[in-house]
């Protein structure tokens, strides 16, 4: 298989862009977090410093190989999705390696980053990592659930997995957009969705106040300063994911930044409004309302 | 006919004889009655034209059943005491 | 009193089938096949005057050799379950009678004489091995009353035992290899019909019988009367 | 009147003695005693297979000067049963000895004669 | 030729001759006994050896010289022949065996112990009815007279009680044949053929047959027996087991001629429930004696059934009858003879036989023939008898035979199993005299050898049956070599079998694939048996029967050989399972499970043989209109194998109580016998219904409540064996439901997923064995931070369960892609995505296995622990490039494998263009998913690696951990409960309901056995009344309450 260059390099182009879109999305978001809480929050820009100071840092310290490969795992399972994602309709190039699978290649290809962080944050012998994993993972068993049906009702109304045809299909107008012709379905994945995101009132997997020095504290400098290019591109990539799956994709990047900062914006705005759950009330909340929304969208079609 | 009659007395007593050798209070009466169930069978098998059979049932059925049955209630008696 | 009523229901339920047999059951008019062979040819094949011990010795002579069996191993067991422990015995005993002993010692080869009258006759006239056996047994036991602690040479009763059991059993193989068939008593003469010496090898089969079934009833006796002994 | 006949009474002896002893088999508690019914029934049995050799009006089958040697199956009544009862009876004293002695030595070991005392082997 | 009637007349003037012997002679008398014995045995074995060779005519032996019916006559024909030299045979290894005794007991029971012989003899032999009951009479007496050999209080009793119940047997007999004689005018059986004609004379033969049945001691009427067999001394419990029994039932036969046709069943019926019901109270059943008594009932029962439809088994019925008779024969009287030498009858107490390993072996082998295993004769015997059943539409019959079969499974195998456990004795040593082994050897040997013609018989394939049973028994016979020889003489003789056979199968990709995980699968996890000590003796042999048993099934020529490797598997499997330290109850469960699935297996092949006749079931082309209730048995019995929810509560124990080395084959290999036979329903029946539901959508169902549930068990697993373990329930969740979809797509993701978990299991579970040998515990919580010690098995167990949850870019994926699109085509979505919910749940206990074992803190006493062995590394990485190379190119695997799927099954297939794999759904395409991440993953590594060169190396322990130092490794790995939240919120999931359930049929069934035990009330009085009960009841079912 020959090796199409350009393409490599719109690809990385385009992980360049969403890198800085994350970057500066989630420093956004961040003051948009503070002004409701009437505070006035860090400039839009702090990531970016952030991310500059972690990876200048000298002094770094290893628990171990699998430590060691955990950010490395975390970031090649961000970028990966973003990879194996087409993020602008009809564009060959925009098509980043999306033709190396489908959008079940993109489901499962979260759970890379995520195992390797696992590992990676155990093997720093933390005590909080195991429970703060142990909490990520249960709830991800049930936030994949409906999320899993949402995907599936709209495969099969579309007739493919293939993220491109679903954007096809979705195309010409706001009323074909698959939020509007299945819209349990786009609820119970939108519901997921704030799991995912694992913000408010689903973060007690980070749970910053419980648990105050988790993987973070154990991983920084260099480390730390992957993780965070990883949440600036996995954060944007999930969000275009839910755009391609129910908003009808994107033909140009303002499409694509516009919607899929809207779509970012919701698991945010739920977070301001609800407070934490436990992880046992977590757990039942997305077998209830999201799986029965899925089921019903599931049927819908 | 008169056989008949005979036999039919015969019969009977041997019936009672056997009730009563279930039901005698003594084991050793009741051993009796049996010794004189088997004794009556022997009679009733001459009438029956069966010779053989009447002197083997009187020697073997009736006597010495009998008495080995004595040789053991003396033993038990005796125990017994 | 519950269980009694039902075992009475049982009863009755073979008392039925019984019944039945009674019912169904037809008085025979004429012998039927094979009693009505014995009783014409009995005569002329076996020799013997008195069908059944034709029956008995020849005919179903493998019965009668199970029989014999029987009584063997019944005796046997016996022999073998009251075997005397060597405890001592019990001292004082009750001294049998004066008529006792002396009627024993009168009878005794009276009775042995006439249980071997019986069984010697047994293929014309009525008794045989067993009868004589029995008889000679109560001979036996007149001896044992008279004597309750007499030691007895009992390696004599087995002897007579083993040694006509053998012979009982060699002469059916005589009579297989001499004759037709084991225990077959054709393979001496049949003499003349009711004659002591007739009927070939009945009356030595069943003289056979009679001392083997005398000496294994005697042996009964004799364990029941040493366990009598026991402490 | 026509059942009334030698071998008709002979089998319901028979049968009401197999009857009586299985009776007191089953329900006797003491084992001498059960014995003793297990004697009536085998005599009860003998009488049976008699009963059934009887022919009547005929002879026991015995050949002398009244018989004849000739028609003799005309004259004889069965001498199979008999020959059967027989041995009947000798397998009956030798079974009756046996179990006396079983009763001997059992009531040695136990000192009693009650059938309800042997249960220590069990379902 | 000597007549056979010098049978009788030899054995009778030794007995009595006897009676001249004094005292002191004992031993000679001892020895005049044994010559008899021989002289008797060498009689009739010359008759049944000349019979056989044809040189010698059955003959009639005319006693008097008089034809019969005037005469007794005494037959001698094969049936006889063979009879009477098991009698003869089995009295003269008596008299060796109670050498001892004997040479003590008076002349009186050498005597006894003779006309026993004798009377079974003419029992056998005699055709007139009055003989018989005459001999009957003595061979009671005898019978008697050899219950007091031991003079105590039990055995006294219960001689009394049998003369009870015989008096009146023979009272009922005799009134027969007096009936018979006075109906018929003749007492020779073969003259009374139309006396059940005659009016009233059907009484005569019911009376006649009834005692016979009785006699032959059939449940209930049978207590008087059991006593019999309790107290009596060993070697006489295994006479009346192997040759009373036997004889008595010949007469049966004998008698079959003159019992009206109408009949036959009834009586059979009545054998059947004998059978089904002994055994069913020996699962209660401590004392041994007891026990073997109660299994010699139910022998006998099953036996009495065969002998009263002798007409209706036709052709087959030597072959049935034999394989009952000379299994129980030979084994019977072995376990009765080791009885005596153990001298207990407390199960406890045979630990000591480990002592001896020779006979140790017998004593399997003699349960395992019993219990009707191959390649013993009553496992093909019970086969030929179901499929004759199966024929005549028997199914009650079938039921009561497979119920009766899972009973005696149950209790023989639980005894052996304590056996196997139970501790030695250090005080009482065990006493083996050489008279006493020379019977158990012979006995022995003699049921291997019958076995041997039985299977010989049978004509098997010698390259996929015979040659497999050779090597299983060279490996039995060679089993004193040190373990290393045996291990690497098994690897080999698997490697040169599998070259052997490659051309056979070569083509055939579903052979092929089967074999070579059978093949490969048993030569790799043999693999880490090089670390083992001593002999490991019972290892090779069970080892190579599982291996080979699988062998068997990849390639039968028809239904008996799948099932005989089948059995043979479980069997072999069985016994690895056993060899666990604490494996007895979970051995047992898996024994009884195992048995249950064969059975219902069975009981298919029966209904099999109704609807398609008799081909192989995976042969079927497609439909089998109506076959349901097959379909439904089979599944079930391969569901039980793969361990369905629901039938999965052996699994978890099995797996992990088995040696941590052996459980990889019983697990990972073993656990694909499942799915071969599913998937060859699936593939060979078509779509089926039952009662109207489609049968493939319950199943759907019952692999996703499956998968969901055998995952969720996982979770909460603090033992890595079981959690192993519990995943593979949930795996073959996966694969039962992608079976059940019955497209093109989901059969090949059911074959594949059967490849790769077979692939990634083994290895975990040889990953686990590595680190419990190290570290030697099976608890995860007491492990952590291994990943500094163990980094190789760490990268295996991390490749392991990355393919396991199907992450991309390894091997697993492309199973969970295929899935979705097989769910989306088939339309399940709802079950799609519960297996796709227990998918994730997956992840949880994936996490746990790996960091509680590998990362965290290292624990003080582990600090100095090694690598894994190599040997135990060598295999899990050849199955680390086995998935490599699968995740790379799946096609290579992917593409053989969906040529195995017959096109008939609907559905679409998967395309391949090129590299990339395409339903009309969706695509895929693994080579470049490979290549994208390890291009991302290598350059991120190397910018990391650039930018942290230096960085430094730090303890475990140095952490920040609230300011404070952690003191001790364990408060800092919070390992045990680790997902405590999670059971708090779906622990209701996991209620145990399975286990509830079967514990509550184990329960009840208990209860039950014993309150049907309170029957037999130990009074011998009782008895005799349940003798004429069962008489009164026979006669009103027979009758239909009329007077015959």
């Amino acid at each position: 298989m020959s090796i199409d260059w350009i393409k490599l390099l719109f690809t990385l182009l385009g992980l360049f862009i969403v890198l800085n879109y994350g970057l500066l999305q989630y420093g956004m978001i961040r003051r948009i977090t503070a002004r409701i809480g009437k505070r006035i929050g860090m400039p839009v820009y702090q990531p970016y410093i952030d991310l500059i100071k972690n990876y200048s840092m000298r002094s770094q310290i290893t628990h171990g190989v699998m430590f060691y490969l955990g950010p490395v795992f975390r970031l090649a399972g961000g970028v990966g999705i973003f990879m194996f994602m087409p993020l602008i309709y009809g564009s060959y190039y925009w098509s980043n390696y999306s033709f190396s699978g489908d959008v079940i290649l993109i489901m499962y290809f979260m759970f890379f980053g995520m195992l390797g962080m696992a590992l990676g944050a155990s093997e720093g012998g933390h005590p909080y990592s195991f429970i703060g994993i142990s909490r990520g993972l249960s709830q991800f068993t049930t936030v994949e659930v409906p999320f899993t049906l949402a995907v599936i009702a709209v495969a099969v109304q579309h007739h493919s997995f293939s993220l491109t045809e679903i954007v096809a299909g979705q195309q010409g107008g706001i009323m074909h957009w698959n939020i509007m012709t299945n819209p349990f379905a786009g609820i119970a994945a939108m519901l997921a969705f704030l799991g995912m995101m694992m913000a408010s009132p689903f973060n007690v997997v980070q749970a910053p106040q419980e648990i105050p020095i988790g993987p973070p504290t154990e991983y920084h400098g260099t480390y730390l300063g992957l993780l965070q290019t990883n949440r600036a591109i996995l954060y944007v990539s999930e969000s275009i994911l839910m755009v391609n799956l129910f908003f009808g994709g994107a033909t140009n990047w303002i499409e694509l930044i516009v919607k899929s900062f809207l779509v970012f914006f919701w698991p945010v705005f739920v977070g301001l409004v609800f407070p934490r759950f436990r992880i046992d009330q977590s757990i039942p909340w997305f077998l209830k309302l999201p799986l029965i929304l899925g089921i019903i969208g599931i049927f819908m079609v | 006919m008169v056989v008949i009659i005979l036999t039919i007395v015969l019969g009977l007593v041997m019936i009672s004889m056997a009730v009563t050798a279930l039901t005698a209070q003594r084991v050793r009466a009741a051993v009796l009655a049996s010794g004189i169930v088997s004794l009556i069978a022997s009679i009733i098998y001459l009438l029956l034209a069966a010779p053989d059979v009447a002197m083997t049932e009187a020697a073997i059925g009736s006597g010495l059943t009998t008495i080995i049955f004595f040789y053991v209630l003396n033993k038990i008696r005796r125990s017994d005491v | 009193m519950y269980k009694n009523m039902f075992i009475i229901v049982l009863l009755a339920g073979l008392g039925i089938l019984l019944g039945s047999f009674l019912l169904t059951h037809h008085a025979n008019k004429a012998l039927p096949e094979l009693p009505a062979y014995y009783a014409d040819k009995t005569a002329s094949e076996v020799g013997a005057a008195n069908v059944v011990t034709a029956v008995i010795v020849t005919y179903r002579g493998f019965d009668t050799l199970g029989e014999v069996t029987i009584l063997f191993v019944a005796a046997s067991l016996i022999a073998m379950f009251l075997k005397t422990s060597k405890a001592p015995k019990d001292r004082h005993p009750r001294p049998s009678s004066v008529i006792l002993s002396t009627a024993q010692k009168l009878l005794f080869p009276l009775i042995v004489l006439f249980g071997v009258y019986v069984f010697t006759n047994g293929h014309l006239t009525p008794g045989g091995g067993f009868q004589g056996g029995a008889v000679i047994a109560t001979g036996f036991l007149l001896l044992l009353m008279a004597n309750p602690q007499a030691e007895f040479k009992h390696g004599l009763l087995n002897f007579i035992e083993s040694i006509s059991g053998t012979s009982y059993v060699i002469i059916g193989i005589l009579g297989a290899i001499l004759g037709l068939g084991f225990l077959d008593n054709r393979f001496m003469s049949l003499g003349e019909l009711g004659t002591l010496f007739s009927a070939g090898a009945i009356p030595v089969i069943y003289s056979l019988i009679g001392l083997k079934v005398g000496a294994e009833l005697s042996n009964i006796l004799h364990h029941l009367n040493e366990v009598q002994n026991e402490a | 009147m026509e059942y009334l006949t030698l071998q008709n009474i002979g089998l319901v002896t028979g049968f009401l003695l197999i009857l009586i002893g299985l009776y007191g088999a089953l329900t006797q508690k003491n084992i001498l005693r059960i014995i003793v019914a297990f004697t009536i029934f085998d005599a009860g049995l003998n009488l049976v297979i008699v009963a059934l050799s009887y022919i009547k009006g005929r002879v026991a089958p015995i050949i002398d000067q009244t018989t004849g040697i000739t028609n003799l199956s005309e004259k004889f009544v069965d001498p199979v049963p008999q020959a059967l009862v027989l041995t009947s009876i000798v397998i009956g004293v030798g079974v009756t000895g046996v179990m006396l002695t079983f009763a001997l030595r059992m009531f040695k070991t136990r000192q009693s004669l009650d059938i309800n005392d042997f249960k220590e082997t069990k379902w | 030729m000597v007549s056979p009637v010098h049978i009788v007349s030899i054995g009778l003037i030794t007995a009595f001759l006897l009676g001249l012997g004094k005292k002191s002679q004992q031993s000679i008398l001892v020895l005049v006994l044994l010559i008899a014995t021989a002289a008797m045995t060498m009689i009739s074995g010359s008759w049944l050896i000349g019979i056989m060779t044809g040189s010698v005519q059955p003959t009639d032996v005319f006693t008097a010289g008089f034809k019969p019916p005037f005469a007794i006559n005494l037959r001698m024909t094969m049936d006889e022949a063979v009879l009477t030299t098991m009698v003869n045979l089995f009295g003269f290894l008596t008299v060796i065996y109670l050498f001892d005794v004997l040479k003590n007991a008076g002349k009186h029971l050498l005597s006894i112990i003779v006309v026993f012989l004798i009377g079974l003899n003419v029992i056998v032999m005699t055709r007139d009815l009055f003989n018989l009951f005459v001999f009957l009479e003595i061979t009671s007496i005898a019978t008697a007279g050899l219950m007091i050999m031991i003079q105590d209080s039990k055995s006294i009793s219960a001689g009394f009680k049998f003369l009870i119940a015989s008096s009146v047997i023979s009272g009922i007999l005799l009134i027969g044949i007096i009936f018979a004689y006075s109906y018929i005018g003749n007492l020779n059986i073969d003259f009374m053929s139309n006396l059940s004609l005659i009016k009233g004379g059907s009484v005569a033969v019911f009376l006649v047959l009834s005692a016979i049945i009785l006699e032959s001691k059939q449940f209930p009427a049978n207590g008087w027996a059991l006593d019999m067999y309790e107290s009596a001394h060993p070697a006489i419990g295994s006479a009346l087991s192997a040759v009373s029994a036997p004889a008595v039932l010949f007469v049966i036969y004998k008698l079959m001629p003159i019992v009206p046709e109408s009949w036959h069943s009834l009586i059979g019926l009545f054998g059947l429930i004998t059978f089904t019901f002994s055994n069913f109270l020996a699962t209660r059943q401590g004392n041994i004696r007891r026990m073997l008594g109660y299994s010699s009932i139910a022998q006998g029962g099953l036996m009495l059934t065969v002998v009263s439809m002798s007409t209706f088994f036709g052709n087959s019925f030597w072959f049935i009858i034999l394989g009952f008779l000379l299994t129980n024969f030979f084994a019977k009287a072995g376990l009765f003879w080791l009885n005596g030498m153990v001298n207990s009858d407390d199960q406890n107490k045979w630990g000591v036989l480990r002592k001896r390993p020779v006979l140790f072996f017998l004593f399997g082998a003699f349960v395992v023939a019993i219990a009707g295993l191959p390649p013993f004769p009553t496992f093909f015997a019970k086969w030929e008898m179901i499929m004759q059943l199966a024929n005549g539409n028997g199914w009650g019959w079938i039921v009561l035979i497979l119920l009766g079969s899972i009973f005696e499974i149950s209790f023989l195998f639980k005894w052996f199993g304590r056996v196997f456990h139970a501790e030695e004795e250090k005080i009482n040593d065990i006493r083996t005299p050489w008279f006493k082994q020379v019977p158990v050897l012979l006995f022995g040997a003699a049921l291997l050898a019958t076995s041997y013609y039985f299977v010989e018989y049978l004509n098997f394939d010698v390259l996929f049956v015979m040659l497999p049973l050779l090597i299983v028994t060279v490996f039995f016979a060679i089993d004193f070599l040190p373990a290393f020889v045996k291990n690497l003489l098994l690897i080999a003789s698997l490697t040169i079998y599998g070259y052997l056979i490659y051309p056979e199968i070569d083509g055939n990709v579903m052979q092929l694939v089967f074999m070579g995980v059978f093949l490969v699968g048993g030569i790799l996890t043999l693999i880490p048996g090089f670390t083992q000590k001593g002999t490991r003796a019972g290892f090779y042999p069970f080892a190579a029967m599982t291996i080979f048993g699988l062998i068997m099934l990849v390639n039968p020529a028809d239904n008996l050989t799948f099932f005989m490797g089948w059995e043979q598997m479980a069997l072999g499997s069985y016994i690895l399972i056993l060899r666990g330290k604490k494996a007895e109850r979970p051995a047992q469960q898996y024994m009884l499970f195992s048995a249950g699935g064969a059975y219902l297996m069975l009981a298919a092949f029966g209904l099999l043989l109704h609807f398609a006749g008799d081909t192989f079931f995976g042969h079927l082309n497609g439909m089998l209109p109506g076959g349901g209730v097959v379909f439904v048995l089979f599944a079930l019995a391969f569901m039980l194998k793969a361990a369905a929810i629901g039938l999965h509560i052996w699994l978890p124990g099995a797996y992990s109580e088995a040696e941590d080395d052996a459980t990889p084959l019983v697990s990972g290999v073993l656990i694909n016998s499942g799915v071969l036979g599913l998937f060859w329903i699936a593939t060979a029946f078509g779509p089926q219904q039952l009662f109207g539901y489609d049968i493939y959508q319950i199943m759907g169902w019952v692999g996703a409540i499956t998968a969901i549930g055998g995952n969720m068990l996982a979770i909460y697993e603090e033992d890595m064996k079981r959690l192993i373990a519990y995943s593979s329930v949930g795996a073959m969740g996966y694969i039962i439901f992608a079976l059940s979809m019955n497209s093109k797509l989901g059969l090949l993701i059911a074959l594949y997923y059967m490849v790769l978990h077979f692939i990634y299991k083994t290895m975990l579970f040889m990953s686990a064995a590595g680190v419990i040998y190290r570290t030697k515990t099976r608890n995860m919580y007491e492990m952590g931070g291994l990943i500094k010690s163990m980094p190789w098995s760490f990268i295996v167990v991390l490749i392991g369960i990355i393919t396991l949850a199907g992450m991309p870019p390894l091997a697993g994926f492309a199973g969970k892609w295929m899935f979705y699109n097989a769910v989306v085509m088939k339309g399940w979505y709802l079950q799609g995505t519960m297996v796709f919910f227990s998918g994730i749940v997956a992840f949880l206990y994936l996490y746990k296995l790996i960091a509680s074992v590998f990362l965290g803190q290292l624990k003080d006493n582990h600090r100095k622990l090694k690598e894994a062995p190599f040997v135990y590394l060598l295999p899990q990485f050849i199955f680390v490039i086995a998935i490599m190379v699968l995740s790379v190119f799946p096609q290579v695997l992917l593409e053989p494998l969906a040529t195995i799927i017959p096109d008939r099954i609907p559905g679409e297939a998967l395309h391949w263009d090129g590299k990339l794999a395409m339903t009309s759904f969706g695509y895929w395409n693994a080579f470049s998913v490979m290549s994208v991440v390890i291009v991302m993953f290598a350059v991120i590594f190397g910018w990391l690696v650039y930018h942290s060169r230096k960085a430094q190396k730090v303890k475990q322990f140095n952490i920040v951990f609230a300011a404070e130092r952690p003191f001790r490794p364990e408060t800092t790995h919070v390992s045990y409960n680790m997902f405590a939240g999670y059971k708090k919120a779906l622990g209701w999931l996991m209620t145990p309901l399975a286990t509830r359930f079967w514990t509550g049929v184990s329960d009840w069934s208990m209860a039950i056995a014993d309150k049907m035990r309170s029957w037999y009330t130990g009074n011998g009085q009782t008895y005799a009344m349940h003798l004429l009960l069962y008489a009164f009841v026979l006669y009103l079912l027979i009758s239909g309450g009329k007077i015959l």
